[in-house]
């Protein structure tokens, strides 16, 4: 997956292991999380099985609340309809869930996010009709991006993924700036984190543009800087994430291996 | 430090945050009711939450806006103590018996206080609270064309559909302050789960601000059950144990409907001092004896 | 419930005894049927056990397929979700099953029907506002009336009943006549039997008006034009209904003991 | 004597009338589904009707418009093989493992055959057979707001609210020719029963003129079953008995997710000539090979 390790006092651990676990220490307390498959879900389960237990999982396949044991193989593994608390229906699922606002976090992954959170899962090339890479597409995303109360964006940093403007807006991030949201009506907040294999970025509160507030382990700016492709700008009070914990990645690799 | 755009975001769905408190009836009603509310009491002839609405009676609430597609004796009852100003409905009887003679008087005479009115269909009430669970401010629907319902009631509109041109009916959203229903049970973190006619009541719940669920009991763990309606904790506000809440109505796996009580009620309900005295003796006690 | 008695061979029956009976025979085969409660329930629940067992019974509390064996004391019985194929939500039995014309007869009582078929549930005098009588109010009735496939109306006979012209349409039969329902977007054929306890009528394929198609046994057609309030046209055909057999009426009131 | 009119009503929700009928797999597909026709497998991960999908690549069928929101390998499969001639979709992927080779050949350079593509959201997508089945004309939904889906989809268009004047999105119905599901049972009547992730699939069976149903048994009697979805026979045109009818995607209580082959699919799938003779060995038998 990555190439990168880090060694900790004891611990040796993986760039993408240091994603996944900041994206799990992200959510806390009694959140309802809309999770996409892959890394979002990687990160909700470790987060339910060390410090957020009540973190409410929901699955766009029509569970809500479900409580894997393992780490589901797909959107739609039967382990999250048998640990639902609830399970509903695709129409249900976006119209009586996600749409009215009843999630707090919805979790993407991305091929492109730009400068301002806009994310693209459609096409590589600026030619729809003829695209250099034809994507899977949309799925639940622009609504999960419109309707949740934030997003939390969990990507791998690179200059072929963060690029200055998508090549597709597939679902609204900040669109050009502060206010675009509310003029387009969308309710939530939109993407107040993007955490990656090199670090985290926020929205700068008054411009709505993504900047660098945090940095992984024995990563230096100028390694992200190389993986951006606009001039990114960094927080003044930069800081550093705690690297993973024993048992955060003991946690980790339980649910992988259990996969 | 740069201040980072809010984490903690406001749920806008739903007053408050968090799970279901198990309380008790008259903490839930008093910490919910207001006077003044729009009020929501559901049931399809199953589950109907009578306990909750006797104790709305019995705490005195006044110039309510009592919504319900079936209004039947326990809004009759309501009515007839005086705790309504208004009632959005589709069909309001005694069913199987014959007709509201609160909900009559108030409409006809204006007593105990008038009763305005707001009729629609049950296409059309199931579909606002449709609405209002789905964070929509509309609705659409085949409906009311070519009756006499659009001229007296202001909440039906014409809409046409931007692909082939054709015109429907559209209704608003029902957003209740309060939703209130009856269930069979209830886990200690407050899900909810009810079986066998489950009318319209999650859409109400979902579409209110805030929201009530008299329970029969509470219970360690949820045992699943075919036809269940299962409404997460953290999509309820109070959830209160209340054994028989349901009564005259009927808890299937639990108790029958009282065909006797719902017969009985329409010589009590003709008549206004027999009315006093049944809310007198059975709901309130003797301080309402003197309002 | 009704005065009048008949007597035929070996058998009494009262008017509306032999009305249930008649309604009941309106129904054949495999037809889908939305049941109110009282009079319809009662004639669905007879045909079911008489000449059409496939008969499917729709009720609008949320059954689809019900079978109960005793009549149910309201539209909300627990029988009828107890003996269902499929038990619903009422959203959906409107949304999904109604709607879209997947019911074949919907069967109304009314408090007024008129010369057009039109029915009124909501107010007896001419201000809404301040009504003479004031009426349970619409019901399902309105979109039964015009998206089931067609409508069969049972209602005792009277000049009270039978109006020039309802003092409120809650439900459309035929407008004033023939291309209303058209006109106004209406799919189902609207009324196409309205059965009393005097015969039956049916709308002229013409006008669309309401004309007198059969008597019961024993009335005559003075009798019938006496309980209409308007000037009642008769079939050239005018036939006599069949007399209950002894086993309609046993099956009619063994269902009535029952409940 | 008069002509009354006509009692017996052309039923206009469905095509044809009655029971489902219990047929073969292959008679089903050979009566239900035409050159051209639109056609719906749906399936959210769980009771994918993959076997239906390769009884179409063997009937040879032409011209289809596919849709589903999650078109999966059984869509990469029905696309190589030249069956498709448009996609209209929410997602096309190989879940947990990547990307739709075949669909990718087919809409980046035209093989076997040119695919014209509808894209849209999953909510959208779920909105437009909600609107299928409630035979509405379209569907209102908060959503695309701000993205580029539509300038390129044009079946995406804005409503206003008669009532708040707000903005919002409409999508039209989608009412498929066919559409096929699997289920978990029938009974010997045509009725369906089917439960765990149920997806979509009442609403594309109600929204479709003429439906398809594999089950993996039939049986005497459906045995109730928690979160079951029952589809009443007379809203089904035929049922087929497909034991394993899923597989690779599973049907709960009766076997697992194959996830193996979901993988082994994306080796397959990059290279054309190896897709081929996956369809000539697996699918088609000799015949195809020639084509």
């Amino acid at each position: 997956m990555s190439a990168t390790t880090t060694q900790t006092s004891t611990t040796e651990y993986t760039s993408d292991e240091m994603m996944s676990i900041a994206a799990a220490r992200a959510l806390t307390g009694d959140t309802r999380c809309f999770v996409g498959i892959g890394l979002p879900s990687t990160a909700a389960n470790v987060a339910r099985r060390t410090h957020a237990p009540d973190l409410v999982l929901i699955y766009e396949s029509g569970t809500l609340g479900s409580k894997p044991d393992r780490l589901p193989a797909s959107i739609g593994d039967g382990i999250l309809a048998e640990t639902a608390d609830a399970v509903i229906s695709v129409p249900e699922v976006f119209n009586y869930w996600l749409q009215p606002g009843r999630i707090d976090v919805g979790f993407l992954g991305a091929a492109q996010i730009d400068r301002f959170g806009n994310i693209n899962t459609t096409v590589i090339g600026d030619d729809y009709a003829n695209p250099k890479v034809r994507l899977p597409g949309a799925g639940g995303a622009p609504e999960i991006a419109g309707s949740c109360g934030e997003v939390f964006v969990v990507v791998r940093q690179s200059k072929r993924s963060f690029v200055e403007q998508v090549d597709f807006v597939t679902s609204v991030g900040h669109g050009q700036g502060k206010g675009d949201r509310e003029r387009l009506g969308l309710r939530g907040a939109g993407p107040t984190l993007v955490i990656t294999d090199l670090g985290i970025l926020r929205p700068d509160p008054d411009t709505h543009e993504l900047v660098l507030s945090q940095v992984h382990p024995g990563v230096d700016v100028d390694q992200v800087r190389a993986a951006t492709g606009w001039e990114l700008r960094v927080s003044s009070e930069l800081s550093t994430t705690e690297p993973p914990t024993e048992k955060e990645l003991a946690v980790l690799r339980a649910l992988k291996e259990a996969s | 430090m740069l201040l980072f755009i809010c984490r903690t975001f406001v749920r806008y769905a739903n007053e408050g945050a968090g799970v279901a408190e198990i309380v008790s009836l008259a903490e839930a009603v008093a910490a919910l009711v207001h006077d003044g509310d729009t009020v929501t009491l559901e049931g399809f002839t199953h589950l109907i939450p009578h306990a909750a609405g006797h104790e709305i009676i019995r705490q005195g609430r006044k110039d309510l806006t009592l919504t319900r597609m079936t209004p039947d004796i326990v809004y009759d009852q309501l009515i007839g103590a005086g705790c309504a100003r208004k009632l959005i409905f589709s069909w309001g009887g005694n069913p199987g018996v014959g007709s509201l003679h609160r909900f009559r008087d108030a409409v006809q005479n204006a007593w105990p206080v008038p009763l305005e009115i707001e009729e629609h269909s049950h296409a059309g009430m199931a579909n606002r609270y449709v609405a209002g669970a789905s964070g929509l401010p509309f609705a659409v629907l085949r409906g009311y064309a070519g009756t006499d319902l659009p001229r007296h009631t202001g909440t039906i509109a014409e809409i046409t559909c931007p692909f082939t041109g054709e015109r429907l009916a559209a209704v608003p959203a029902l957003n209740p302050d309060v939703s209130i229903i009856h269930a069979q049970r209830a886990d200690r973190r407050g899900n909810v789960q009810m079986w066998g006619l489950v009318g319209v009541q999650k859409e109400a719940v979902l579409a209110a601000r805030r929201s009530l669920v008299t329970v029969e009991e509470v219970v360690d763990e949820l045992e699943p059950v075919p036809d269940q309606v299962v409404l997460p904790s953290w999509a309820v506000t109070y959830v209160a144990e209340v054994p028989r809440g349901a009564h005259p109505s009927y808890a299937q796996g639990y108790y029958e409907r009282d065909n006797d009580y719902y017969r009985s009620w329409d010589a009590i309900s003709r008549d206004r001092d027999a009315f006093q005295a049944w809310v007198c003796e059975t709901v309130s006690g003797a301080e309402v004896a003197t309002k």
